[in-house]
C-alpha cells in the first residue's frame, strides 16, 4: 500500500496528464492540418470567444435549451403518468407494450423527416422530436419500478390494512421514485441527442443550427467550438442527472 | 379483474397463482386479441388524423400498405437495406472488440482511467450526431464516415459499461485466482473478462440502438446510400409511404438485432442470466 | 430516386438506344461512334484537330461529380442525364454521379479531393480560393432559377419582405446568398428579414405544410409546390430578372486534379455539351421530362418546368456559362459581405479556366 | 386449550395451480402461547403464515382469529419478516409508526408509543436512521417494534432471525423472549433452526411430506420465562433431538444432502417415547 | 506444538490508513490441527485470513508457513469463502479443477482427481452443472472440493457455512469433519457461530477489543474423530459457554446490542477455571 499523499499525487498527475495530452494533441494536429480539416485549440477558443461576444452562442443556447426543456419536461410528466398507468392497468400494458417497445427500438431519427412533413419546423415540432427521444426511458423505468414494488413491502402495507391512497403514498410512489429518476437521467442524455437532431434536421437554429451554418461556411473552428459547448452541456446534464438519481436512491444503499 | 383496472388493495400481492387461476379471462382479454386491437386502434387513429388534417403526401397506413409491394420489389431498397445492415453489423463488431478491450483497460488500470476517463465520459455525454459534420470532413462523404460514426456511437456505451464491469469484478474472484497463483493473463482472460461479460451485453444492448441512430444520421448528413438515405430521398420526393417502409425496416432491424443478442445470451450465457 | 451508382451501372445498356434517337435530330450527337462500338470507346474526334489525345485503349479515365440534393436538384440533371444516356462513356470518360445533401457538401468533398468535380455555389468557390485552396471552374450556369415566392398574395414585392420570415437552406447557404443579393435590389439587407433555415430540400415541404409563408425556391420547386397546394404562389422576385449578371452554379475542380487529368475533364465537358444539345431538341422533350422525374417531381411538372428553364437560359447551350462580369459580381459581393478580405479576393482568371470548354467544343463540333 | 384459542387453523389446504403445498393442517394457538413451526425448505411454512394472517386465501379449510373467519388481514395481526420488510425510504421512527399512521392514529398519540418501543427494543439514538444505516440485528429490532406498535393480539414471525449472524441471533432470541414474557400474545414462529424452535416455542408443529402435513405437534414443556440456561437442560436436549430426527427423516428434495442426512439419522420412535406430543383429535 | 507448526503468526498487526484493525496477534497452527477464530463482526477475522494466506500484506509482524515468510500466496494454500467464491461461468468440474488448471496441470492428471473429489463431497451427477443450478449447500461443497483439489497443506475457511440454512450447516459441519479426519491439514476456521467454533476446532482463538487482540486461546479438548454426539457432552457445553461469555463481554461497536449482551453476561472467570487455555508466552 502506498502512502496516502503519494496516491493522491499520482491520481492528480494522471488527470493533469490526461488534460495535457488532449490539449497538446489538439494543438499539434490542428497546426499541421489544412484549416478546413482541423484547427488548433487556440483557434477554436478564439472563435468560441467571438461567438459569445457577438451573442450568437447565447442566443443559440437559449433557442436549443428552450426546446430541450419543453421536450424533456413533457416527456418526464407524460412518461411518469404513462408508466404508472401501464404498470397498474394490465389491459393497457398487455395491449400496448409491444408497440412501445417497437417504437423504443426504432432509430427515431428516421422519423424526423415525417415529423417535418406532418408538423413542420417551428418550436413545437422540435419539442416533439426531443419528447420522442426521451419519453421512453422515463415511461419504461417508471413502469418497471411500479410493477416491481417489493412483494414483502406490499404485504406489510396490506397487513396493516392500508387504504388504497396510503399504499400509493407510502409504498408505490416512494418505491418507484428511484426507478423513475434513473429514467429521468437517461432522458436528460437522450433529450440532448433529440435536441441536436431537431436543430440539424428541422429549422436550423440553436446549437445544431450553428453547426450547420459553420459547415456551410467551411468553418471548422466554429464547428469544433460548438462541439465543445455541446460536450460541456452534455457533461453537466449527465452530472446533474446522476446527482438527482443518487439523491432519490439514497435509501437504496445496500450491503 | 375483468375491468383490467387493478386497485392495489384488492390485487393479490403474490399474483402468480391468481394469474394462473384466472387463465386468460374472457376471450377479448387474451394478450393476442388485445395486441391486435391496440394495433388496429393505432393505425385507425393515424389514418384518421393524417387523412383529415395533413397534406396528402404524408404517410398513412393505407398508403404504406399500398406501396409495400412496390418497395419490396425495388432492388434499390434491398441494396440500401444491405448497405445499412452490413455497416451496422461490422460497426458493432468493431465496437464490441475495441470497446471491450478499452473498457477492460480503463476499468482495471486506474492510471489509464485517469488519463482517458474524461474523454470517454465527454464523448459519452455528447450527442455523437453533433460530430457527424466534422467526421464527414475528416473521413469524407463516404461509407467510411458512416462506419466511423457507428463505431463511435456503439463503442462508447460498451466502453462505459465494460469499464464499470471491470471495476466491479468481485474481489473474491480475483483473490481466488491470486491464491491459486494464476498467471496474469489467466486473471485477465479467465476472471476479469468473463466477469465483465454481463456488462458487455448490457453495453451491446444500448449499442444496437445507437448504432442505428448513427447510421441513419450519417446517411442523412453525408448522403451515404442506405435505409436513411432511402427515407430522405423518398420523403423529399413526396413519396412518404415508400419512405415509411424503410422506417419499418429500420425498426425491424433493431428488434431483430436485439433479439439475436438476447438469443445468444440465452443460449451461451445461461450462467449469467440465472445468477444475475 | 437513386441517382449515383445505379444509373452508372445501367448506362451501358441504355447507351445504344439513346444516341440513336439523338442521331436523327442532333448533328452534334456522339451517336454514330457510340452505337458502332457499343459505347465502349472513342467519340468521333477528328484526328489532329483537338488538343485532346485519343481515349486510352484500356479502361476509361474515371471522374466523380457531386451534385446537390437528395434527390438531386435541377442543376444536377445535366450530369444525371449525361450519365443515364451514355454521353460520358461515349466521349471516353467514366463518370460517377454522387448526390450530396447540399451543394456545400459537394463543394467540401471536392475541395478535400474526395471527388473530382462539384456543382458548386460560386460564392463558396470564391471563399475557398480566397482561403488559398486552388479551385477552378470549367463550366457554369449563370442564370439562377431562384424565385422568392409567397403564399400570402399581400407579400408581392421586395419591399414587403421587410420583417418577414423567409425560408432559406442555411445561414450562409446558397439560398441565403441568393436572398441577400435580391434584397439589395430594393435597398434591404439580410438583416431586414428573418432567414429561417431548412437544410437540404426541406424548404418546399415547409411551404406546403404552411410553416413558411415566404421562401426562396428553385423554379421546379415552385411548380411542384403549386401543384401540391393546388393554388398558385405569389411571385415576389425572380433573381434572373431583378439581378442581371448573376452567377448560379459552377462545375468546379481542384486545379491539381485538372492539371493531372486534363484530358478526362475535356471529355467530361464535351459530353455535357452534347447532352445539352440532346436535351433541348424538342423531339426529346417527353423523354427528358421522364428522366427529370429524378428530382422528385412528376413528369408533368417537369415538362412544364423544363420549358421554363429553357426560356430563362438556365443552361447555356453556346458558352461555358461563366461570363466575366457575373463571376466578378460574385467576388465583389463576397468582399462586400465581409466573407472574403479584399486583399485576398481572387481574380476572374484565377477562378475560371475557359480552355477546357474550348477544347471540348472542338471535340463535339469538328 | 379448548377455552377459545386465539388462532384456530382448521383443515387448511393450499395449492398453487395443481401443486398442493400443504394439506389439511389443523392446530390452534392460545392467547399466551408461542407455537413454533418447522419443516424442510419449501414445505409451505411461509405460505401457511400468509394464510393465517389473511394475506392469501387458502384453497380449502379456514383460519379463525378470535373466532372470526379470516378473509383479509384482520385488525390486531402483526408479522415480522425474515428480511425485515422495513420501508427503506422511511426512518426507524416512521417505519415503526407505519401501522398506526395508516390507521389514522394522530402523531401525538403514536409518537410517545413509538418512542417507548424504540427504547424497549434498544434502538434509542437511531430514531432518524434509515434502514441501510443499521446492522441486520438492528433492522430486525425495528421490524419487531413495528409489529408491537399496533398492540397485536396475534404475532406471526417468519424466520425472523435467519439472515442474522449467529451471535446476533442468540441475542435477539433472548430479547424477544424477554419482551414476549412482558406482553404475551398468540405467536406463530416459523424457523429453520430446530434449536430455535424448541427454545422459543411452547409447542413445535412439525411439517413433513409432499404435500406437507402435520407430522407431529411436540409440547416443549420447558418453563417460562425462558433464559439461555434452558438450552443446557436435559429436557431441551431430548426435545431438540426428537424434532431434529423427525425433520431429517423427511423424504424431501432430490439433493445429495439426503445421503448425508440418512447417515446422521437415528430412529424417531425411540425419542418419541419420552417427548410429549399430540396426535389425532388431541390437536384441536 | 513446538515441533515446527505449519502456520506461525508472529506479532501480526494490520491497519487501514490510521485505523488499526488488529494488533500483535501471535499463534500457531499445527499440521493436523483445526484452529477456530471467533470474534465480533468487523473485528478483522477475514483480514487476518487474508494476511495469513498472503493476499494482503500485514502492517507489522509476519506470517510463516512451513517456516517460510509469507509475502504472496504460497503454493499449497487453499481457502473456502463465505459466499463460496465459485466462478459463475464455470461448471462444477471446471471450478473444482481451477487451482490445478492455472498451474498448468494437464487434463489427464486433474480429471480423475476432480472426479474423485466430486464423489467425496457428494456432488456426483452435478459435474456439468453451473453454480446457479446448485443449492447453497451444494455450492459450498464445490468450494470445498476446489480447495481440496490442490492437495493443500494449509486450509483457510472464512465462515464457510454462514450463508447456509441451519440444517444444511449442521450436515456440512459433520461432512467437513469426516473429510478432514481422512486427510488432516493445518486449518484456520473463521466463524461467527460459537457452537461451530467449538465443534470444529482443536483450539479456539478469541479476538476482542478495538483494535482486536487475542483475548484467549481455548483448547477444546474433545476427542477426534468428532461426530454430532460431541455436542451433547459436558465438555462441549463448558467450552461453548466459556467462549460465549468471553465473546459477548467484548466492549465493541456503539450498538445497543451491548446492553442486551451485558444482561446475559456471566463472569468469565468462573468458567475459565475449568477450561484449558493458553496465555502469554504459551501461545507461540
Ligand atoms: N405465489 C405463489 N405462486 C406459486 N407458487 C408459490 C407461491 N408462493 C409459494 N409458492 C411455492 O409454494 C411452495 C412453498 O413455499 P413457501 O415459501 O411457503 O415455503 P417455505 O416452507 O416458507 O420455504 P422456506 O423454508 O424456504 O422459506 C414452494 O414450492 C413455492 O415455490
Ligand atoms: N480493504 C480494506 N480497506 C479498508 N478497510 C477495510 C478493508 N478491508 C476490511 N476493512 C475494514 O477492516 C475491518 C475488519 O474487516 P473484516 O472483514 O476483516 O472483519 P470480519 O471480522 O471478517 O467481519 P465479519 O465478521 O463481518 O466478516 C472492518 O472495519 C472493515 O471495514
Ligand atoms: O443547393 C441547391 O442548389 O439547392
Ligand atoms: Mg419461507
Ligand atoms: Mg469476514
Amino acid at each position: 500500500m502506498q502512502p496516502d499523499w503519494r496516491r493522491r499525487t499520482r491520481a492528480l498527475a494522471g488527470y493533469a496528464g490526461g488534460v495535457l495530452l488532449g490539449v497538446a494533441a489538439w494543438q499539434i494536429v490542428g497546426s499541421h492540418s489544412q484549416p478546413q480539416i482541423f484547427v488548433t485549440l487556440t483557434a477554436t477558443l478564439r472563435h468560441l470567444g467571438s461567438m459569445i461576444d457577438d451573442g450568437t452562442l447565447p442566443q443559440a443556447l437559449v433557442n436549443s435549451f428552450s426546446v430541450y426543456g419543453a421536450g424533456v419536461g413533457i416527456a418526464i410528466l407524460l412518461g411518469a403518468l404513462g408508466g404508472l398507468l401501464l404498470a397498474r392497468i394490465r389491459v393497457l400494458r398487455v395491449a400496448f407494450e409491444p408497440y412501445i417497445m417497437g417504437l423504443y427500438a426504432t432509430p427515431l431519427i428516421a422519423l424526423i423527416p415525417f415529423i417535418l412533413a406532418l408538423l413542420g419546423y417551428r418550436f413545437w415540432p422540435k419539442v416533439v422530436v426531443v419528447f420522442l427521444f426521451c419519453v421512453f426511458p422515463v415511461l419504461l423505468a417508471t413502469q418497471r419500478g411500479a410493477q416491481s414494488v417489493a412483494v414483502e413491502l406490499m404485504e406489510v402495507a396490506k397487513l396493516y390494512r392500508s387504504s388504497e391512497r396510503a399504499i400509493w403514498l407510502h409504498v408505490v410512489i416512494p418505491y418507484t421514485l428511484p426507478f423513475f429518476m434513473t429514467g429521468v437521467r437517461q432522458a436528460l442524455a437522450r433529450g440532448l441527442v433529440g435536441m441536436i437532431a431537431a436543430d440539424i434536421f428541422l429549422s436550423a437554429n440553436g446549437l445544431g443550427g450553428l453547426l450547420v451554418s459553420a459547415a456551410q461556411q467551411f468553418s471548422t473552428a466554429e464547428m469544433l467550438a460548438v462541439v465543445l459547448v455541446i460536450t460541456v452541456a452534455g457533461l453537466m446534464l449527465m452530472a446533474v442527472g446522476r446527482l438527482v438519481e443518487k439523491y432519490f436512491a439514497r435509501w437504496r444503499v445496500t450491503g | 379483474m375483468s375491468s383490467g383496472v387493478e386497485t392495489l388493495r384488492s390485487t393479490p400481492v403474490r399474483g402468480d397463482d391468481e394469474w394462473a387461476a384466472a387463465g386468460a379471462g374472457p376471450w377479448w382479454c387474451r394478450p393476442a386479441v388485445l395486441r391486435i386491437a391496440a394495433g388496429v386502434l393505432i393505425l385507425a387513429v393515424w389514418q384518421f388524423v393524417v387523412g383529415s388534417w395533413a397534406p396528402h403526401y404524408v404517410a398513412r397506413p393505407i398508403g404504406v400498405v399500398r406501396d409495400l409491394p412496390k418497395v419490396l420489389t425495388d432492388n434499390v431498397f434491398y441494396h440500401d437495406l444491405g448497405s445499412t445492415l452490413f455497416a451496422v453489423i461490422v460497426g458493432l463488431l468493431i465496437a464490441l472488440v475495441g470497446g471491450s478491450l478499452l473498457g477492460l483497460v480503463v476499468g482495471r488500470l486506474s492510471d489509464v482511467q485517469r488519463v482517458l476517463g474524461m474523454y470517454v465520459s465527454g464523448l459519452y455525454a455528447m450527442p455523437i450526431i453533433a460530430l457527424v459534420p466534422l467526421i464527414t470532413v475528416w473521413f469524407g462523404y463516404s461509407a467510411t464516415t458512416r462506419l466511423v460514426v457507428i463505431v463511435i456511437e456503439a463503442g462508447l456505451p460498451i466502453v462505459y459499461s465494460v469499464a464499470e464491469g471491470a471495476r466491479a469484478v468481485p474481489v473474491m474472484h480475483i483473490e481466488v485466482s491470486r491464491l491459486y497463483r494464476a498467471p496474469w493473463w489467466r486473471v485477465w482472460g479467465g476472471v476479469v473478462l468473463p466477469a465483465a461479460v454481463p456488462y458487455v451485453l448490457a453495453g451491446v444492448d444500448l449499442a444496437i440502438g445507437r448504432a442505428l441512430i448513427g447510421a441513419v444520421a450519417a446517411e442523412f448528413i453525408a448522403a451515404v446510400h442506405g435505409l436513411g438515405y432511402y427515407v430522405l430521398s423518398h420523403v423529399n420526393s413526396f413519396k412518404e409511404d415508400q419512405a415509411f417502409v424503410a422506417v419499418l425496416a429500420l425498426a425491424l432491424l433493431a428488434v431483430l438485432l436485439r433479439a439475436a443478442v438476447n438469443g445468444a445470451t440465452r443460449r451461451w450465457l445461461r450462467w449469467y442470466r440465472q445468477s444475475g | 430516386a437513386c441517382s449515383s451508382s445505379k444509373p452508372a451501372s445501367t448506362s451501358a445498356a441504355s447507351s445504344t438506344a439513346a444516341p440513336s434517337s439523338a442521331a436523327s435530330s442532333s448533328a452534334s450527337s456522339p451517336a454514330s461512334s457510340a452505337s458502332g462500338s457499343a459505347g465502349a470507346s472513342a467519340p468521333t474526334a477528328p484526328h489532329g484537330t483537338a488538343p485532346v489525345s485519343p481515349p486510352p485503349a484500356g479502361p476509361l479515365p474515371k471522374l466523380t461529380i457531386g451534385s446537390p440534393g437528395v434527390p438531386p436538384v435541377v442543376s444536377g440533371l445535366l450530369p444525371y442525364i449525361a450519365d443515364k444516356k451514355g454521353f460520358y462513356k461515349a466521349f471516353g470518360v467514366d463518370v460517377t454521379v454522387k448526390s450530396f445533401t447540399t451543394g456545400t457538401d459537394a463543394t467540401r468533398a471536392m475541395s478535400t479531393g474526395q471527388i473530382d468535380i462539384a456543382i458548386a455555389p460560386p460564392a463558396q468557390v470564391v471563399a475557398l480560393v480566397a482561403k488559398g485552396i486552388p479551385i477552378v471552374a470549367i463550366q457554369g450556369q449563370e442564370n439562377p432559377d431562384w424565385v422568392v415566392v409567397s403564399t400570402d398574395p399581400a407579400i408581392n414585392s421586395c419591399q414587403k419582405l421587410k420583417g418577414q420570415g423567409v425560408g432559406v437552406d442555411a445561414i450562409g447557404g446558397i439560398r441565403y446568398t441568393a436572398l441577400a443579393v435580391m434584397l439589395k435590389t430594393c435597398g434591404l439587407t439580410i438583416k431586414d428579414v428573418h432567414p429561417l433555415a431548412f437544410p437540404g430540400d426541406a424548404n418546399p415541404q415547409a411551404v406546403i405544410a404552411g410553416q413558411l409563408k415566404v421562401s426562396v425556391l428553385h423554379l421546379n420547386e415552385v411548380v411542384a409546390v403549386q401543384q401540391q397546394l393546388g393554388k398558385p404562389l405569389t411571385t415576389v422576385m425572380v433573381q434572373a430578372q431583378v439581378v442581371p449578371n448573376s452567377m448560379y452554379e459552377m462545375f468546379a475542380t481542384l486545379k491539381s486534379k485538372l492539371d493531372q487529368n486534363r484530358d478526362a475533364f475535356v471529355r467530361f465537358v464535351a459530353a455535357q455539351i452534347a447532352t445539352l444539345n440532346w436535351m433541348f431538341d424538342p423531339a426529346n422533350a417527353d423523354e427528358v421530362a421522364q428522366l427529370a422525374t429524378v428530382v422528385g417531381d412528376s413528369a408533368q411538372v417537369m415538362k412544364q418546368a423544363m420549358a421554363e428553364y429553357k426560356q430563362m437560359d438556365f443552361w447555356s447551350l453556346d458558352s461555358a456559362g461563366l461570363p466575366q462580369t457575373n463571376v466578378e459580381n460574385v467576388i465583389k459581393s463576397q468582399v462586400a459581405a465581409g466573407n472574403v478580405p479584399a486583399d485576398k479576393a481572387p481574380t476572374y482568371s484565377q477562378i475560371v479556366d475557359l480552355s477546357v470548354y474550348q477544347d471540348a467544343q472542338k471535340l463535339v463540333q469538328p | 386449550m379448548t377455552a377459545s384459542p386465539t388462532i384456530r387453523v382448521e383443515g387448511l389446504t393450499k395449492a398453487f395451480g395443481t401443486r398442493v403445498v400443504f394439506r389439511d393442517l389443523s392446530f390452534t394457538v392460545g392467547g399466551d402461547e408461542i407455537v413454533s413451526i418447522v419443516g424442510p425448505s419449501g414445505c409451505g411454512k411461509t405460505t401457511l403464515l400468509r394464510c393465517v394472517v389473511g394475506l392469501m386465501a387458502p384453497t380449502d379449510g379456514a383460519v379463525y382469529i378470535h373466532d372470526r373467519r379470516v378473509t383479509e388481514p384482520p385488525p390486531g395481526v402483526a408479522m415480522v419478516f425474515q428480511n425485515f420488510g422495513l420501508f427503506p425510504w422511511k426512518t426507524v421512527t416512521a417505519n415503526i409508526a407505519y401501522g398506526l399512521v395508516v390507521q389514522g392514529v394522530p402523531a401525538r398519540v403514536w409518537r410517545p408509543k413509538v418512542e417507548h418501543l424504540i427504547k424497549l427494543v434498544g434502538l434509542a439514538g437511531f430514531e432518524k436512521a434509515y434502514p441501510y444505516q443499521l446492522s441486520g440485528g438492528m433492522q430486525q429490532r425495528a421490524g419487531l417494534a413495528r409489529a408491537l406498535a399496533i398492540d397485536p393480539t396475534v404475532l406471526a414471525m417468519d424466520e425472523p432471525f435467519a439472515s442474522l449472524d449467529a451471535q446476533t441471533r442468540d441475542l435477539l432470541q433472548l430479547e424477544v423472549l424477554r419482551i414476549w414474557d412482558a406482553h404475551p400474545v398468540a405467536t406463530l414462529f416459523v424457523t429453520h433452526s430446530i434449536d430455535e424452535a424448541v427454545l422459543m416455542g411452547d409447542r413445535v408443529v412439525i411439517l413433513r411430506g409432499r404435500p406437507s402435513q402435520i407430522f407431529d405437534i411436540v409440547t416443549v414443556g420447558l418453563p417460562r420465562p425462558r433464559t439461555r440456561e434452558a438450552v443446557d437442560t436435559e429436557r431441551f436436549r431430548i426435545v431438540r433431538d426428537y424434532v431434529w430426527n423427525a425433520v431429517m427423516q423427511t423424504d424431501s428434495p432430490a439433493s445429495p444432502l439426503n445421503d448425508a442426512a440418512a447417515s446422521v439419522h437415528q430412529g424417531v420412535a425411540s425419542s418419541a417415547r419420552i417427548v410429549g406430543h399430540e396426535t389425532g383429535q388431541e390437536r384441536r
